[in-house]
């Protein structure tokens, strides 16, 4: 019977991608509606009713398109590099648990593909890969504001990366363990962010910055590097690169839950269901910051997050370990 | 030398010098209707007032009336000069219409800008405004009397500097009118130079009326092509077509006019039966395919691998380019070297003008313009070089004599001495009236050689009384003349007038220190083809007879309309039967076209920037105006032009027929692949050929005589007759002559000129005519060998007897007459009665 | 050399300040109803003067005002009117044998209409012509002319002009007899 | 052979090519990406031994952090390598290549002379509490040196880092009594 666990893990596979590429993939639509609400518009709603098929439409648009190489790229990695931004976002839900897990036919089967006792850890290792997408997209290009935009995008995401996993070094701490199941399990009395909120703070402005959405969006820059790493991609290469981005909120999202929100636990409704409300907070406060602040210059960026962000997480690490060895 | 300062600048200029001038040579454009530089000032707008501050005149005065002199300051820009000027604008424009939108000058008109400039923006006048009807002026000019301001620039101009009445000021006051008396066409073959010359729209440019604005057209630099002199143009095209031509200021060539001809005679470029793909057989065909079917028949042909010889005659109306290119083709082809003229004594005459006319003998029409003694041999000046007359005419207005010998009716606007002689006498006429004009004395102390030449000339002639008068007179001008020019005609001298023409010059350029000599030549490029003519020794007539004899199987004609241009047809065409293959490059459709194997289609001047090389040695660059292709016109049919997207422009085939010719080379492999890989400049530069002069490789080459200090033959070598060839008695001497419309080859098809040429008449003394039987408008039937030719005659005072002078019409078969200069007995002359109604 | 180093909290404190209005200021939009006109339902009447196709008027007796004078294709700042004029056989009139607006290259800034002598070329509020075909957008004389006088129905150039399109000259209201050439009278 | 040796084998093949085209790759961003393929090989590797705190680690640190600072160096740069000549290149690759030989035949020897060492490949497991442990109480001295040694350098770095107009401002004011 040793292959009906890879079986379940199969369809756990699947359901669970195929949920998170949907749920992205939706997420560009609530995106752009919300992101009209704020801005006292409507926002797509043609297609389907209040336009929820409009995601479906631009799938359709963007899977039509041509796919463009440009003279002078580095064409294998050119090709690579929005697999690897796509990829690895959806790699780092590997170690999420979205649930609490049930029995079925006398097999637990929990709400999560694997329970690695480094789990954080390899969050911080996937999501530094990520970076690669965006390096090799905007190197292989052959184009300038491509190339300016992948320099920033690893400047960016490097610095940002520091204080992300500073801010998580407390939860860590008070959880006492890297693996993200038991993180949960810590927070079975009351969710870290009622003990952590610096903490917390700190986590959000890092996503912000490593899923390089507004107003961290310095990679990107529209209106001065004209789309950055990505300006030279079409088609379904762009594409992926937004539903990278987009998973990639997601998955942060469902970080915050994990390690700050208490995860799936919640009153009254099923664990899952909570956990996707979680989950779309994060989502929600990227759209609104989106909508609320204006872009920094890139040094403002990296002084922020080197000269404030990262003394702040320290001196909450060693608060936290202060408090800890008074009151633990 | 006066000194002034002109709106705080300082500047000196000669004595006499007009302060509008002064001001002008700093820059300072002060505005002016009335005044002109080449017909001079008398301050009928009152626009160019300025202000005088300080020195001999005070106040507001007109800058044209006003000579400079010391101590003067100018303002030109005074308040009160401004205020005056405006009142001026506001003045003029009382009675000028609303109608800027459908006037044809709208766009350049110097009314316009001066008042707009002048600060006259709304109209305070609310009376009612003078109106006056309009005439028909004849098919170049368009009339609109309402627009008038009454500068008197039209009218200045064509009666003091062209010298024809039939244009004039009529009425008094605010109501004068310039018109004809009776509406009528004009008789000046200078009146399109109203249309440059009005500063408002009432003389306007009829052929191009409404065909498009100043700023629509594309404007190049060109060059006249329609006779020898070479007169500077601007033309202006649009949608791919030839719309309008106007005069371009040639310090030396032609001053700020041109003649009706050049202006007009355009219309052959836009022609819609322009032949525009090649073809093979009949067959139409592309460049490419063509060039390649073309090189296969020369290399190919009786199963032999080697080159068919072919006989090349290219043309005096090709640019310098196509001309030189064809010897480059021919020498390296090992064919005989080309031919340039069809007609032989036209080769003949050229090839010795090239060989006497040098840098000491050759004047430009400025030189001209001040000459105070002026004869011309055997040339027609207001029919052969329209221009030329104009100079002639500025030269006799500053006191200068003039004398024409010619047998046809001359007739020039200015008084001049005219010596109807016999084409036979003309030279015996012409040594007589410089025996007669110089002094032994004089010819003595200028050397040997000049004596030795003056002891040959006769000093006695049995002329009627009439002629003897005028060669005293001409004799006693030359005695008194210190710029002597002498103008030798090539159309209808004897072939020996030339030379004896430069040994003239050369005689009195001994004796006075300086004689001008101004040949006039048939065709744009007359002068480097007989160039290249006289470099390789050939002639049509060795090609022909080469054709005739069966050693040349293969003849390419380069726009040369062979078959109008050779005198005997019946010769012509039996050896053209003779032919295998019969290439023709041309952009027009002629008779020989159709007879073509092969056709390429070639490009006008004004679609190639191309070199002519005028009757005084004068290099000239005419710059490509537009780009290949039909006329928009031509392919819209009744309504828009189309709308489609096509690779290629329609109609864009033909190519400067330098680029076939180097195509060609290409085809056939051929060891000259500088015509082919670089442009012009690398192979006319080249110090092979005949165009050694290109010493810099500059392309296009700077303008510029390019004549020898020295020419290359010796003077006084002619053999000078004592007695006057007596005229055959019994035969009538017909010559066929140029006319200033509708004889030339390219102007003949332009629309305008066809309308304004008169019809075909041949002139003849009334003497003649009544020994003949025939009464003015009669018709002449001439029963040649080869068939009959038929003309209506106009009888003439004013000519030689014995003649019959038959304009060379391209409508007219005058080829059946069989030779260039025939006589015709009078026997075999019949007449047809004038119908009467 | 002095220099004012800011006061870090009051710093921090304005930055705060600074995000949290932002953040506010995008919550109460976020409450407000959108203000959106949805078009095709909704086609919002546009003002007389506002510039959209372009027209070719007539004028009062019917005739087209155009006289072809090249003035709105000159002033035109992508070139995208062209016209050809020409001399009408009947009476010599000056007009445009073809006028062609590429809709296509039309930026609908108006100058055509200002510079027009004769009120002919004349900007309407239609703006709903859109193409597939970029040639559909070449619009010609015929879909050009309308049969009307636009918004100066009164105007006639030739009223003014001062030459003549029908009869003589003169036959217009502000102007005189023609002058008499062969006459001694002054 | 056990599934367990399979997979350490083939990732010891992509680990040594990877490095093998890391090394010998012209184009500077190609090598650097071979090099991180490598790390990952390790990284795996190391998991697969049992250490998967240290897999983390070489992955966050070496592949994440140190090879993108290459990258962003060489992307800064955008230096393109010309092709030299092979005496040039032998100049540069003769000692590294000695000592490479050197390694390898006491590679070579070593697993040779004990051939009676070899262990089965088995699962293992070191957790990250174990290795912390285990790191904090045997080797505290160390990692409180090396920690002491990386702030030390930290404020070396900040030093240098200073804002330049900072420096000319120290260096050039003179010093008066009221800002002292």
């Amino acid at each position: 019977m040793w292959f009906l666990g890879f079986v379940i893990l199969l369809i756990k596979l699947a359901a669970v991608l195929g949920a998170l590429v949907l749920l992205a993939v939706y997420l560009v639509w609530i995106e752009r509606r919300l992101l009209a609400k704020f801005e006292t518009r409507l926002g797509p709603n043609r297609a389907g009713w209040h336009g929820a098929l409009q995601p479906f439409a631009d799938g359709v648009k963007i899977l039509l398109k041509e796919d463009l190489i440009p003279e002078g790229a580095d064409r294998f990695i050119f090709m690579m590099a929005p697999a690897v931004v796509a990829t690895s976002a959806l790699l780092l839900f590997v170690v999420v648990p979205f649930g609490e897990g049930f029995t079925l036919w006398g097999r637990r089967v929990p709400m999560l593909f694997t329970d690695l006792n480094v789990g954080l850890l390899y969050v911080v290792a996937i999501s530094t890969v990520a970076v690669y997408g965006v390096v090799l997209a905007g190197w292989s290009s052959n184009s300038l504001y491509s190339l300016l935009g992948g320099i920033r995008g690893a400047a960016q995401m490097i610095s940002y990366e520091l204080s992300l996993g500073l801010s998580l070094a407390p939860v860590v701490m008070m959880a006492g363990s890297f693996s993200l199941v038991d993180i949960v399990d810590a927070q079975a009395a009351y969710p870290f962010i009622l003990v952590q909120p610096v903490g917390f703070l700190i986590f959000l402005v890092s996503t912000m910055a490593e899923a390089h959405r507004l107003p961290f969006d310095i990679p990107e820059a529209e209106n001065e590097l004209m789309g950055g790493y990505h300006t030279e991609y079409s088609g379904m290469r762009f594409g992926l690169f937004f539903v990278g981005e987009y998973v990639n909120m997601l998955v942060l999202g469902s970080l915050a839950a994990v390690f700050f929100l208490g995860g799936w636990r919640g009153p009254l409704l099923p664990g899952v269901v909570w956990f996707v409300l979680k989950v779309l907070i994060v989502p929600f406060l990227l759209i609104w910051s989106r909508a609320a602040l204006p872009r920094p210059r890139y040094d403002q960026l990296m002084a922020f997050g080197w000269k404030c962000l990262i003394p702040v997480a320290l001196v909450n690490i060693i608060a936290t370990g202060g408090l800890m060895l008074l009151f633990g | 030398m006066p000194r002034l300062i002109i709106d705080n600048q300082k500047i000196e200029v000669p004595e006499g010098t007009k302060v509008i001038d002064a001001a002008e040579q700093l820059g300072i454009m002060i505005p002016r209707f009335c005044y002109h530089s080449a017909l001079g000032a008398v301050g009928a707008c009152r626009l160019c007032a300025v202000k005088f501050l300080e020195g001999p005149v005070q106040g507001i005065e007109m800058s044209c009336m006003t000579d400079a002199r010391d101590d003067m300051v100018v303002s030109t820009d005074d308040p009160e000069a401004r205020a005056f000027r405006r009142f001026i604008i506001e003045c003029l424009m009382m009675n000028h219409p609303h109608d800027c939108p459908v006037c044809d000058e709208g766009g350049h008109c110097l009314l316009q800008d001066e008042t707009v400039s002048g600060g006259h923006d709304i109209r305070r006048y609310k009376g009612k405004k003078r109106t006056f009807r309009d005439q028909y002026i004849g098919p170049f000019v368009q009339h609109e009397m309402n627009r008038c301001i009454h500068c008197y620039l039209c009218v200045r101009f064509y009666q003091e500097f062209t010298g024809y009445r039939d244009l004039a000021a009529y009425q008094i006051g605010y109501r004068v009118y310039y018109g004809r008396f009776e509406p009528g066409q004009l008789e000046s073959p200078f009146s399109g130079n109203l249309i440059d010359i009005c500063p408002t729209g009432v003389f306007t440019d009829k052929p191009a009326r409404y065909r498009g604005r100043r700023w629509n057209m594309e404007r190049s630099p060109s060059v006249c092509i329609h006779c020898s002199l070479g007169c500077n143009t601007v033309a202006n095209a649009r949608y791919r077509e030839m719309l309008r031509q106007e005069a371009r200021l040639s310090e030396s060539v032609n001053g700020h006019f041109i003649c009706d001809r050049g202006r007009f005679g355009f219309g052959y470029a836009n022609l819609p039966d322009r032949p525009r793909r090649a073809e093979i057989g009949k067959n139409e065909a592309s460049w490419t395919e063509a060039v390649r079917a073309l090189a296969n028949r020369l290399t190919i042909s009786d199963g032999a691998s080697e080159m068919k010889k072919t006989a090349v005659l290219g043309s005096a109306r090709s640019s310098l380019e196509t001309q030189a290119a064809l010897a480059i083709l021919a020498g390296s082809a090992g064919w005989p070297m080309p031919a340039y003229f069809a007609d032989p004594h036209q080769s003949s005459v050229c090839r010795t003008v090239v060989r006497r006319l040098d840098e000491g003998l050759a004047v430009s029409m400025k030189e001209i313009e001040r000459a105070d003694w002026i004869l011309a041999v055997g040339a027609d000046p207001i029919n052969e070089a329209p221009m030329l007359a104009l100079a002639m005419r500025q030269a006799v207005r500053n006191g200068g004599k003039a004398g024409v010998i010619d047998p046809r009716p001359v007739f020039l606007p200015f008084d001049f001495t005219h010596l109807p002689i016999p084409r036979e006498q003309m030279e015996f006429c012409l040594n007589h009236l410089i025996h007669s004009g110089i002094a032994r004395q004089e010819a003595d102390d200028a050397g040997e050689a000049v004596a030795g030449f003056y002891a040959q000339l006769p000093e006695e002639a049995e002329f009627e009384e009439a002629v003897r008068e005028g060669i005293s007179t001409l004799a006693e001008g030359l005695k008194q003349s210190e710029h002597p020019v002498l103008i030798c005609g090539t159309d209808i001298v004897p072939l020996s007038t030339p030379d004896l023409a430069a040994d003239h010059a050369h005689l009195l350029n001994r004796i006075k220190n300086t004689c001008g000599l101004f040949y006039i030549l048939p065709g744009a490029d007359a002068f480097g083809a007989a160039m290249l003519e006289a470099s390789a020794e050939s002639a049509f007539e060795d090609l022909l007879k080469a054709i005739e004899d069966g050693e040349i199987t293969a003849l390419m004609v380069v726009e040369n309309d062979l078959i109008g241009a050779y005198p005997n047809r019946k010769r012509l065409e039996t050896a053209l039967d003779r032919l295998e293959l019969l290439i023709v490059l041309d952009y027009l459709s002629t008779p020989t076209v159709d007879r073509a194997d092969f056709f390429l289609p070639t490009t006008t001047v004004f679609e190639t920037g191309s070199c002519f090389i005028n009757q005084e040695g004068r290099l000239q660059y005419a710059e490509q105006v537009h780009a290949v292709g039909a006329p928009i016109r031509q392919l819209r049919g009744r309504s828009h032009p189309p709308r489609e997207h096509r690779d290629e422009v329609p109609g864009g085939d033909p190519r400067p027929a330098w680029r076939a010719v180097a195509d060609l080379v290409r085809a056939l492999d051929l060891d000259e692949i500088r015509l082919y890989t670089s442009g012009p400049e690398s192979w006319l530069t080249g110090s092979k050929g005949p165009f050694r002069f290109f010493q810099e490789k500059i392309y296009p080459p700077r303008e510029g005589r390019i004549l020898p200090a020295e020419s290359e033959v010796a003077p006084f070598k002619s053999s000078i007759k004592k007695e006057a060839k007596k005229p055959e008695a019994g035969t009538l001497d017909i010559l066929f002559v140029d006319r200033t419309f509708g004889a030339e080859a390219l102007s003949a098809l332009s629309e305008p000129i066809r309308r304004a040429e008169p019809a075909a008449a041949a002139f003849i003394h009334p003497k003649d005519a009544s020994e003949l039987g025939l009464s003015d408008g009669d018709s002449a039937i001439l029963r040649f060998e080869e068939g009959d030719l038929e003309i209506p005659v106009a009888l003439n005072n004013d000519m030689a007897r014995g003649l019959l002078v038959i304009p060379r019409k391209p409508d007219l078969e005058w080829q059946t007459a069989g030779a260039r200069f025939p006589r015709i007995a009078r026997n075999r002359i019949a007449g047809v009665r004038k119908e009467t109604e | 050399m002095t220099r004012n180093k800011p006061n870090i909290w009051k710093y921090s404190l304005s930055a705060v300040k600074g995000i949290y209005d932002a953040y506010a200021v995008s919550m109460i939009n976020f409450l407000r109803k959108p203000v959106t006109e949805e078009y095709p339902e909704y086609k919002r009447p546009l003002p007389e003067r506002s510039r959209g196709r372009i027209i070719l008027t007539r004028d009062p007796d019917g005739d087209e005002r155009c006289v072809a004078c090249y003035l709105c294709s000159a002033v035109c700042p992508t070139s995208c009117i062209s016209m050809e004029s020409a001399e009408r056989e009947e009476d010599g009139r000056r007009f445009a044998i073809w006028f062609r607006i590429n809709f296509a290259r039309c930026i609908y800034c108006g100058q055509c209409e200002e510079a027009c002598p004769t009120l002919a070329i004349q900007l309407t509020p239609d703006y709903e012509f859109c193409q597939y075909e970029v040639l559909d957008f070449v619009y010609e004389k015929e879909d050009l002319l309308v049969d009307h006088g636009g918004r100066h129905p009164d105007y006639n150039f030739y009223r003014h002009a001062g030459v003549t399109e029908k009869g003589d000259k003169g036959a217009h209201p502000d102007e005189e007899e023609p002058v008499n050439l062969k006459s001694n009278m002054p | 052979m056990t599934l367990y040796s399979i997979i350490f084998y083939l990732l010891g093949i992509i680990t040594l090519t990877a490095t093998g085209m890391a090394v010998t790759r012209r184009n500077l961003v190609h090598a650097a990406l071979w090099l991180v393929v490598s790390f990952f090989g390790t990284s795996l590797l190391f998991y697969l031994l049992g250490a998967p705190f240290l897999a983390a680690l070489e992955v966050i640190i070496f592949a994440g952090a140190i090879m993108i600072l290459f990258l962003f160096i060489i992307m800064t740069l955008r230096k393109e390598a010309a092709p030299r000549s092979f005496r040039e290149v032998w100049r540069q690759w003769r000692l590294p290549s000695l000592l490479g030989l050197i390694s390898l035949v006491l590679i070579g020897f070593f697993i040779l002379s004990a051939a009676g060492s070899y262990h089965r490949l088995m699962p293992a497991m070191a957790a990250p509490v174990d290795f912390g442990r285990f790191l904090v109480t045997e080797y505290w001295l160390p990692v409180e040196i090396v920690s002491f040694l990386l702030f030390v350098a930290l404020v070396g770095v900040l030093y240098l880092g200073r804002a330049t107009d900072d420096l000319e401002a120290e260096k050039s004011a003179p010093r008066t009594g009221e800002e002292l």
